[in-house]
């Protein structure tokens, strides 16, 4: 019965989630545009470049759904509701979402075309920024929670959610987390404008729609890994678990990309100084902060 | 001898050797570095081998894996720091012409 | 429907295939040519009419043609339709010659009524034709490109067929040369290397060895490598002679001329043991080389060194005509040293050459041919040359008739700053900055004066919410900086950097605001009737992206000889100065607020 | 349910992952054909046809970034454990910690300085 | 008891397999994204021998870490894409002898030494992470600092020789 629901959720996410994204790039909600996309997609020829690597390309796609799943093995919808409940999950989200990265250098290497080129080895120039804002905020909620399984991290915001005991830490893995997803504002690789499409553009008909998916379910494992790490995942007043989940994972993922529409694409040098200069400090006060009120505070 | 750790030895020593042929056959400075990361792969597995069949009880064992980790990721950093100068002033970093680093 | 695709024979699917032609009808994907900025200054609202703006041709399944277009611009429409992904349907709105595409599936006039009613017969085409039993291969010359090979390290070595780099003995690539020049020959011909006179008009094995036929000249191409059966050495290619034998000057077997011993690069893992004698003459040959003679040393040597000192190697990157984030027909060819810009060359491929008939022309086919050229600026040109031959002929116009004729001004000029807000909005990703501008600019461009009223609050508005962009100012800093005594003349001044150029161009909204409730009405400007009259003229109008100045030369009522100097023709070597080692984002964000028009460029 | 089972199900998770997509391509071909044409293959690049490869050294610019990256990166793998046991440990936990990351940022302020952390 | 091993012996072959194609291919990339995909073969391995914090640091640690190294590999070699299939070897026949010498000798050691008694009971993935955090505050601290210093000083080495001071003034971050 939990995995029925748990596949449903998936289905479901990754739709509400493609609709959102495409409200986030027309601004219309139409409900029936990701079925069609995905339709069309599956009717439409798959190219290949003329000198591709062709391990390289037939790879990218699948590697990128396979991450993207695998990091929502280890999100708690409800008490009794995941996938696996590792003693490690927090580590094993980061570790999942790592192969993002190596989906996109091969996706970009592939095809030996320019566009493409620039904006894998741009998305390796982007991790270098995020990969440390990612990794630290997770060691401060696991300092709270004594415990890296997200179903005790859940638990531990009992009666304070993570976004009120720690809200530096927030701020830096929403950022860092949307820049993993390489939603716009951090649209580097696949940049509309500069890159014509960068990693996606030579992806054409069914693998493109595998792309596609996989992209739709990172956005999705990004929004609901906040969800379960800052914003006590099933824990709300009246409505039932897996309910407070669904509704925090939408508001979220509804957020991230509403902050897509306003925001002008960062420049990838001042990200990295950003990132560096500005970001590895503040996670440091965080974790100096955490540290200090986990020892005083019991809560 | 249980035949897991056989196995895993066996694996570690496999690797161990494609590190060794990869450090000494090549010419380029960073596929060297590729095949000491390959022994340094096969030192982990043996290691992690070895906790887990002989002291599942002791946490140095885990610890010891934790710095030879240390020392893949130094051992990189600073191999890539000396190809970035070495690349810098002569414009390759093939072993051959390492020989006339003098002075 | 031409552009359709082959659908295998398996009839269980034909369902499904109807439910996909189904969606496909339902959610098209448009690449414009030449340019989504054409599009909005002939008034059409894509979206509205159900068609999606596509970043390139691999996400687009209809190509929306505006005519009427210059050669070069259907040529790379030409290589545009090639590489989009059936099923393809081409749409074509306004008359012209359309020649290398195939025939539309749809056409229209250049307006929103015409576009709607296109796009209704575009829906039946892919929900009847999408898929279909046979289908014939579209083929047009601009992709008849020679293939050339060169070594991936001496790139300075061409030659015609596969084979092996006499300096470093590595096999040859393939590296066609781009559409650029010209390299028409006999549809691609396959030969056996082993046995020339085995030709094929497809790949396969050669029948007397079984070995990969490769891509070969055509008849055309070198006369003394079909002749007599040559026998050369690999290393000395000057080393000729009529038979077999051992190279004078360092002992290698000769071997045949048609293909060098190592078969050259279609050395698939399978075909590599087949050529395993041409191997080892190959190894052989490689170790008697003393051992370092792959060395990069002579390889980096030559190339010049980055800011970093590291000398690493640059790739030549077109950022062409049907860029998304660049002007519709601007070509920029970027050298790019990993993602920073080494070189760039820039043109356009909409550029018209004035050259005036020799029995000179008369005034009305020169406005109405000054306005169909200038796509982006109608109006502005088409009172420049009003103005210009009034001046030439003597007459001073009524005050009156100049104001409205100054509100029309103001009103293109208005709705070219929003066309280029819309244009930034989609280079920088603010989709919502973009639909706004793009919205407003079509309806400013024909709006009548009350209906500007009603207007000028979402005009504010959005010039309000664009200062108020976080970010947006930071982001802009400090790209695309000119120097102080450029021969810029846009808005913003010279020594400007985009961000300066956009609050510049924001203020020229408001002024422009200002301007047209100053004017009152508005009346798009007429010829003057200049018959038998002569003189020289000459006149100057201010147009959103500088001052164009025209100067006619009028005998007997028609114009004998006129110079135009355009804002983006005096601007285009600036791009050389705004992008040289600049990151590629900043490097396309620079030229989009160069704000250059392709059309006003001179052939 | 015992780890070993939880990879188990991790494993099929992704096996289960590749055969949604394979059997997505197999649908794929079953609708229709692909045909190559000219031109088509090449990839591309905003209208205009460049056949060159560009599988060439590609210049990085985040060098300085790209080495203190991999330094740094170490010092999560033992603030994960660290972390786990911090409020059972108390200060001592604090301090230790303390010192480490010092140590750390120590580098990074080095590296900032000489001005690693640019655009090289 | 056998699926631990079938599974054991399946990626340690994979990671072998993988180690072998970074020598083998020419293309660069391909090189270091199997020397990748063999040190993600060795995490799962950890995974399968239950020691999971390890494990699953070793496939994070590693993704970020190979990439980058395969940047490096694409910046400092010749032909990173492999299309002239050049041969990057030299002393061939010495550095294989080298390596099946150091394979029978690690061979000979796993299989002749005397290992003693196999355990059995092995802590849970929790209380592992527990045990190696107390081993890291308490008996380990020091070995724990002097990591942090080593990393100290391969920041500062790396540095030092890669990276030239700007010439001109810093430009705007």
């Amino acid at each position: 019965m939990s995995t029925l629901i748990l596949v449903l959720f998936l289905l479901l996410g990754t739709y509400f989630v493609a609709v959102i994204e495409e409200w986030s790039v027309t601004g219309r909600l139409r409900p029936a545009g990701p079925v069609r996309a995905a339709l069309r997609l599956l009717g439409t020829e798959s190219v290949l470049a003329r000198k591709p690597d062709r391990l390289f390309f037939e790879v990218a796609p699948v590697l990128l759904l396979v991450a993207a799943i695998l990091s929502l093995a280890i999100i708690p919808l409800a008490p009794g509701l995941i996938v696996t409940d590792l003693a490690t999950g927090a580590l094993f989200f980061n570790a999942a979402l790592a192969y993002v990265l190596v989906a996109l250098i091969m996706g970009g290497w592939g095809p030996d075309g320019a566009y493409a080129m620039i904006g894998g080895w741009r998305f390796l120039g982007q991790l270098i920024g995020y990969a440390m804002l990612v990794v630290m905020p997770i060691t401060a909620v696991a300092m709270r929670s004594e415990s890296l399984s997200t179903v005790v991290i859940v638990q531990s915001q009992e009666q304070l959610w993570n976004i009120l005991y720690q809200p530096l830490g927030f701020v830096l893995f929403a950022l860092a987390g949307m820049a993993m997803a390489f939603v716009p504002p951090f649209d580097l690789p696949t940049g509309a404008g500069d890159l014509a499409g960068g990693v996606e553009a030579e992806y054409t008909g069914v693998r493109r729609l595998v792309f596609r998916l996989g992209r739709m379910v990172l956005i999705l494992s990004v929004a609901s890994a906040m969800t379960v790490f800052y914003l006590g995942g099933w824990l709300g007043p009246v409505l039932p678990g897996w309910a407070w989940s669904a509704i925090k994972i939408l508001v979220v993922t509804a957020l991230m990309l509403a902050a897509g529409r306003a925001l002008p694409r960062v420049r990838e040098a001042s990200f990295l100084a950003w990132c560096w200069k500005l970001g590895i400090p503040l996670a440091l006060v965080n974790i100096f902060l955490v540290g200090v009120l986990v020892l005083v505070v019991p809560l | 001898m249980s035949p897991e750790l056989l196995v895993a030895l066996v694996i570690g020593a496999g690797l161990f050797g494609t590190g060794v042929y990869g450090a000494l056959s090549q010419t380029n400075l960073v596929m060297i570095m590729m095949g000491i990361e390959l022994i340094l792969a096969a030192a982990l597995v043996n290691l992690v081998a070895f906790w887990r069949y002989l002291h599942p009880d002791v946490a140095a064992g885990q610890m010891f894996v934790l710095i030879v980790m240390t020392v893949m990721a130094v051992e990189m950093a600073v191999g890539f720091g000396v190809a970035i100068a070495r690349f810098r002033s002569r414009g390759s970093v093939e072993m051959e012409e390492a020989r006339e680093l003098k002075g | 429907m031409f552009g359709a695709r082959q659908s295998t024979p398996v009839a269980l699917f034909a369902p499904l295939r109807r439910l996909v032609a189904g969606a496909m009808a339902r959610d098209l994907r448009a690449l414009v040519v030449p340019g989504a900025d054409v599009a909005l200054a002939a008034g059409l609202d894509l979206a509205a009419a159900g068609l999606a703006l596509a970043e390139g041709p691999r996400q687009a399944n209809v190509l929306l043609v505006i005519l009427p277009l210059p050669a070069a611009m259907l040529k790379a429409a030409s290589v545009a339709y090639a590489q989009m992904p059936r099923p393809r349907a081409v749409l074509v709105l306004g008359e012209g010659e359309i020649t290398p595409l195939p025939e539309a599936d749809a056409t229209g006039a250049a307006s929103q009524e015409g576009l709607e009613k296109a796009v209704a017969t575009l829906r039946r085409a892919f929900a009847e034709g999408a898929f279909a039993t046979e289908v014939s291969d579209f083929d047009a010359p601009a992709l008849q490109t020679r293939i050339e090979y060169t070594c991936p390290m001496h790139p300075e070595v061409v030659s015609d067929e596969p084979g092996n780099c006499p300096k470093c003995g590595m096999n040859l690539v393939e590296a066609g040369g781009d559409g650029g020049h010209e390299h028409h020959h006999a549809a691609a011909q396959y030969t056996c290397p082993m046995h020339p006179e085995v030709v094929s008009d497809e790949p396969g094995n050669c029948p007397k060895c079984g070995m990969n036929l490769v891509e070969a000249e055509g008849d055309g191409g070198h006369e003394h490598h079909h002749a007599a059966a040559q026998y050369t050495c690999p290393m000395h290619p000057e080393v000729v002679s009529d038979e077999p034998g051992n190279c004078p000057k360092c002992g290698m077997n000769l071997v045949e001329a048609g293909g060098d011993g190592g078969d050259g690069h279609h050395d698939h893992a399978h075909h590599q043991h087949h050529g395993q004698d041409g191997e080892d003459a190959q190894v052989g040959w490689l170790e008697r080389i003393e051992p370092g003679f792959m060395s990069m040393i002579e390889l980096t040597e030559g190339t010049p060194r980055s800011s970093d000192g590291l000398q690493m190697e640059w790739i030549d990157v077109p950022f062409g005509p049907l860029f998304p984030g660049l002007p519709g027909g601007l070509t920029l060819d970027l050298t790019l040293d990993g993602d920073t810009v080494a070189g760039v060359q820039v043109g356009s491929a909409v550029a018209e050459d004035w050259a005036l008939p020799d029995g000179g022309l008369d005034p009305d086919t020169f406005v109405a041919a000054l306005g169909v050229q200038m796509r982006l600026s109608p109006v502005s040109y088409r009172l420049l040359a009003c103005r210009a031959l009034q001046a030439a002929a003597g007459i001073t116009p009524l005050p009156d008739e100049d104001m409205l004729h100054d509100g029309a001004l103001a009103r293109e000029r208005l709705a070219e700053r929003l066309l280029w807000l819309a244009q930034m909005g989609r280079q920088l990703g603010l989709p919502r900055i973009e639909s706004r501008a793009a919205g407003l600019s079509r309806a400013i461009r024909e709006a009548a004066p009350s209906e500007i009223d009603a207007l000028r609050g979402p005009l504010s508005g959005l010039v309000e919410s664009l200062r108020k962009t976080p970010f947006l100012a930071r982001r802009l800093r400090g790209i695309g900086r000119l120097d102080d005594q450029g021969v810029w003349s846009g808005p913003g001044g010279a020594g400007s950097d985009a961000a300066t150029r956009l609050t510049a161009r924001l203020d020229g909204v408001m002024a422009d605001l200002a301007e047209l409730k100053r004017a009152g009405g508005i009346s798009t400007p007429q010829t003057p009737d200049v018959t038998g009259v002569g003189g020289h003229g000459h006149a100057t109008v201010e147009t959103a992206r500088g001052p164009a100045h025209l100067h006619l030369e009028l005998s007997a009522g028609r114009i004998v000889s006129a110079s135009l100097d355009t804002p983006s023709n005096r601007h285009l070597p600036l791009v050389e100065t705004v992008t040289c080692q600049a990151e590629l984002a900043d490097a396309l964000v620079a030229v989009a607020s160069l704000d250059l028009s392709p059309w006003e460029v001179r052939a | 349910m015992s780890a070993l089972q939880q990879y188990g199900i991790l494993f099929a998770l992704t096996l289960g992952s590749i055969g949604f997509v394979l059997s997505l391509y197999a649908l794929a071909r079953a609708i229709g054909r692909n045909r190559a044409e000219p031109g088509k293959d090449v990839p591309a690049t905003a209208g205009s046809l460049s056949r060159d490869p560009v599988w060439v050294r590609y210049h990085a610019r985040f060098g300085g970034y790209a080495l203190l990256f991999l330094a740094f990166d170490m010092e999560m793998a033992f603030m994960y454990p660290w972390s786990v046991v911090y409020r059972q440990e108390g200060l001592v936990a604090l301090l230790d910690m303390g010192v480490f990351l010092a140590i750390l940022f120590l580098g990074l302020l080095y590296g900032w300085s000489q001005g690693a952390l640019r655009r090289q | 008891m056998t699926a631990q091993v079938f599974f054991l012996a399946a990626f340690g072959l994979a990671a072998v397999w993988f180690g072998i194609v970074v020598f083998r291919t020419h293309s660069m990339v391909r090189s270091a994204l199997a020397l990748l995909f063999s040190q993600t073969a060795i995490g799962a391995m950890f995974l399968v021998m239950q020691a999971e914090f390890l494990g699953v640091l070793q496939i994070m640690m590693m993704a970020t870490e190979m990439s980058i190294m395969a940047i490096f590999m694409v910046m400092f070699m010749m032909d990173p894409g492999g299309l002239g299939e050049m041969d990057m070897k030299h002393q061939r026949k010495l550095s294989l002898a080298a390596g099946v010498i150091a394979f029978l000798a690690a061979i000979g050691v796993s299989v002749f030494a005397d290992w003693g008694p196999a355990a059995t009971v092995v802590p849970s993935a929790d209380e592992q992470l527990r045990m190696l955090g107390i081993e890291l505050l308490g008996r380990s601290m020091l070995i724990f600092e002097s990591a942090g210093l080593t990393i100290l000083t391969a920041m500062i080495a790396a540095t030092a020789v890669a990276v030239q001071m700007p010439a001109k003034k810093e430009d705007a971050s």
